[in-house]
């Protein structure tokens, strides 16, 4: 019977190795799987590329990561935001790598790694400094510029509901990131906060169907990552 | 610089108040973080318009009571909204694909220059030891079928916002129709910028003085 | 108030002109607009591109309109089926322009068309008859074929269930080709089953968002087209 | 010629059987048109294996009772299907992301002619007046994790399948992993094509016979 469930966090980020790529989802705190980068800090995997929209926030989660100097490099399309001291203080230092990619091109090349398309066309960056050194074609007249997919070893995703096949539903704007992710990855691992039997998810609302995830980890009450990041807590706590 | 002792030109509120009078009604429309975000306060009676915000969801609703947030649902500038009835969610691709394939009819951007091209430069000053974040701009100008950049005129320092030739990098090359800022309200054109409305207490001259581009006046049956 | 039902089928159809492309969803029968390409009939815009998996079954629906002649070119991947014998006999007799496609490939093709790609590479039909004639290239040792985006005039699509908006929600395996289509057309119109009030659709649900919807017409009951082929009816009745 | 006195070779519910015991439990699926879609019903008890069909939908279930068909809820083959508990729906786009991107672990097809390199012909005759008609198949072969092609050894008019070189226009070059016919079961190697096993009845000998390319004999302890 196939159930993609693993009973630990510490059991459903054991696979990841050092110097591989993850993706990890989620836009500011909404979607960000902080209990599985907890899981993946105690692990202590180095040398990771990670591919996620920010570099999280105060020193918890993605930061924390960063912080513990598990990654090597970052492929991000904002790494700044209010809360983000980590990563900045990293990349002046010289110590973190940044490939900096707009927000859409970054959806796409991830959508594209997981659809076997290798390579693409888009309007986004030309005329810009991101557009440098990179190839160029005009198409009906406009120009676009050349982006390749991107593929992970490894992806940290947070849905809503996960069954056994993996079905995901996610909430509201956690979606973000997710669904592409697992796409992505060799391994989509996602923290859930409810796993259904099989059914109860209808087969017409499934967001994530199961053939893109290969690890779920029920989380019931995942942390709150704004909560810390206000009271200033770092992890490992 | 400007006067304070009279009132000169529009505050931001009258500046997001003027965006959202050239937004047809209907229109689907993604508002960037900051001043672009009070134009839907001001949207005429009897018009619905329809906010996309890029992190994944259609039909943005007000910003919720403190009691009511949910800390899963977002804007693009990570601030707690709400969804309209009618509302639909979705990942990142699909949300670039509304994007990036012209289905967003108006875009309303913050910058930190404008060219008389139409040329934006609103994500880096290009400074060295500044951290490069880009988000979904430069995806917006280039995908979206009408950008609306709504800025103050000139920068704290004094200088012109609205120039010749951005110094600053570009998030896109010809792609701005319209600038509001708190002075006037200009169109860009093949021929360059044409003034469509002064504030209040700006003259010619003076807009003149504190723009770094040529500018241009319709005749007055073009307007 | 945005409003996107229209009140009858040839109001649906009415802007649709001569030369133009449409896009028709469904895969056999299941999807298939068969009221909308009925009302075009009716309608008689000529000299169509039309880009749908396949060419219709018997005398109704997109094999009806084929026969009716207003069909210059089909873009599709499967053109003949059991019951088709329009298409192959006007092709044969060099009636009727095909562009075969690999049917991901032309799913594809559509998707980019809406999404703003103009182009992208992909590996199916390498080393084949289709792809003759297109610019390949090699990345990461394997070699891909350059596909161009499609974008149309209009599509004609059918789903089950929208709002005021134009979200909309499909059944089953007739969901098929539809929200691509939408996405890829400058005027969508889609014909539902049932149209509910704004809030009716919970957003986590919805599959084409209205954004990519242009009309909706409700039909109520839409008719079996297997039914129609099996009894030999033709249309125009 | 096939002797058609004693029992020689597999028929195809036997071939079917002899794939669906190759396919690992939990996996990932795609049945083409014909034979293929037999191995469902010879899957092993105690093994759970998933069926996508490119159309739409993962988790396909048994064919429906005449009276609960569902006029929309079809498989690749426009035949009526169902769908199993934990099924999902999802449109072309997506389900050839399962395909193109790698996601699917098995694709079983038919075949007109396969190659002793792999390359698999069963989409077109390339004869001048038919009309051409490819579906999914290219995608599938350039997609999935491994094909398994399920075929008669040799045609109706005794011409064999298995060839040196598909006269046919390909579907793939270099894609078929494993050859499923009613007289044997075949591996396509870099090295060649090799015997994994004989149907009854029939000997090395006669499979030569009957087949277009050369074959090859394991040695013993490869098996």
């Amino acid at each position: 019977m196939i159930n993609k469930q693993v009973s630990s966090l510490s059991e459903a980020v054991a696979e990841i190795c050092d110097d591989a790529i993850v993706m990890i989802g989620g836009f500011g705190e909404a979607g960000s799987p902080i209990e599985l980068i907890h899981a993946l800090i105690d692990h202590g995997a180095k040398n990771l590329t990670v591919v996620s929209n920010n570099t999280g926030s105060g020193h918890v989660g993605l930061a924390a990561l960063i912080e513990n100097r598990q990654v090597k490099k970052m492929i991000c399309s904002f790494p700044r935001t209010a809360n983000s001291m980590v990563f900045p203080e990293l990349y002046n230092a010289g110590k973190i790598e940044l490939e900096l990619v707009p927000q859409g091109t970054l959806a796409e090349r991830i959508r594209a790694g997981g659809a076997g398309i290798p390579a693409f066309y888009v309007p986004a960056s030309v005329n810009t400094p991101l557009a440098e050194g990179k190839e160029s074609r005009v198409i009906n007249e406009q120009e676009y510029v050349l982006e390749y997919g991107i593929k992970a070893d490894f992806a940290l995703v947070k849905a809503e509901t996960a069954d056994r096949y993996g079905n995901l539903l996610y909430h509201a704007t956690a979606r973000n990131f997710g669904p592409i992710m697992c796409t992505a990855s060799k391994v989509a691992i996602v923290q859930v906060k409810k796993i259904v039997e099989a059914g109860q998810i209808d087969p017409e609302t499934v967001v994530t169907p199961g053939i893109f995830v290969q690890k779920t980890i029920e989380v019931i009450n995942p942390t709150d990552e704004s909560k810390l990041v206000e009271e200033e807590i770092s992890y490992p706590w | 610089m400007v006067n304070n002792d009279i009132k000169t030109g529009w505050d931001r509120a009258e500046m997001a108040q003027k965006v959202a009078l050239d937004i047809p009604d209907g229109s689907y429309v993604n508002l960037g973080i900051g001043i672009p975000e009070m134009v839907a306060d001001f949207v005429p009676e009897g018009r619905e318009l329809i906010y996309q915000t890029e992190n994944g969801l259609l039909g943005m609703g007000p910003i919720p009571e403190e009691g009511k947030r949910d800390r899963e649902l977002v804007n693009a500038g990570k601030k707690y909204i709400t969804s309209i009835l009618g509302a639909a969610y979705f990942h990142h691709a699909d949300s670039f694909t509304m994007i990036r394939g012209g289905h967003i009819d108006i875009c309303v951007l913050g910058a930190m220059q404008v060219s008389k091209d139409g040329d934006l430069a609103n994500w880096s000053t290009g400074a060295k030891n500044a951290i490069p974040a880009v988000g979904g701009a430069m995806d917006l100008v280039a995908g979206v079928k009408r950008i609306f950049v709504i800025t103050q005129h000139i920068t704290k320092q004094g200088d012109p916002k609205i120039v010749d030739k951005c110094s600053f990098p570009l998030t896109g090359k010809q792609v701005v129709e319209r600038i509001y800022t708190n002075l006037a309200i200009l169109d860009v054109k093949e021929e360059g910028l044409f003034v469509r409305e002064l504030a209040p207490n700006v003259n010619f001259e003076y807009l003149k003085k504190h723009t770094g581009a040529k500018l241009n006046q319709y005749a007055k049956s073009q307007v």
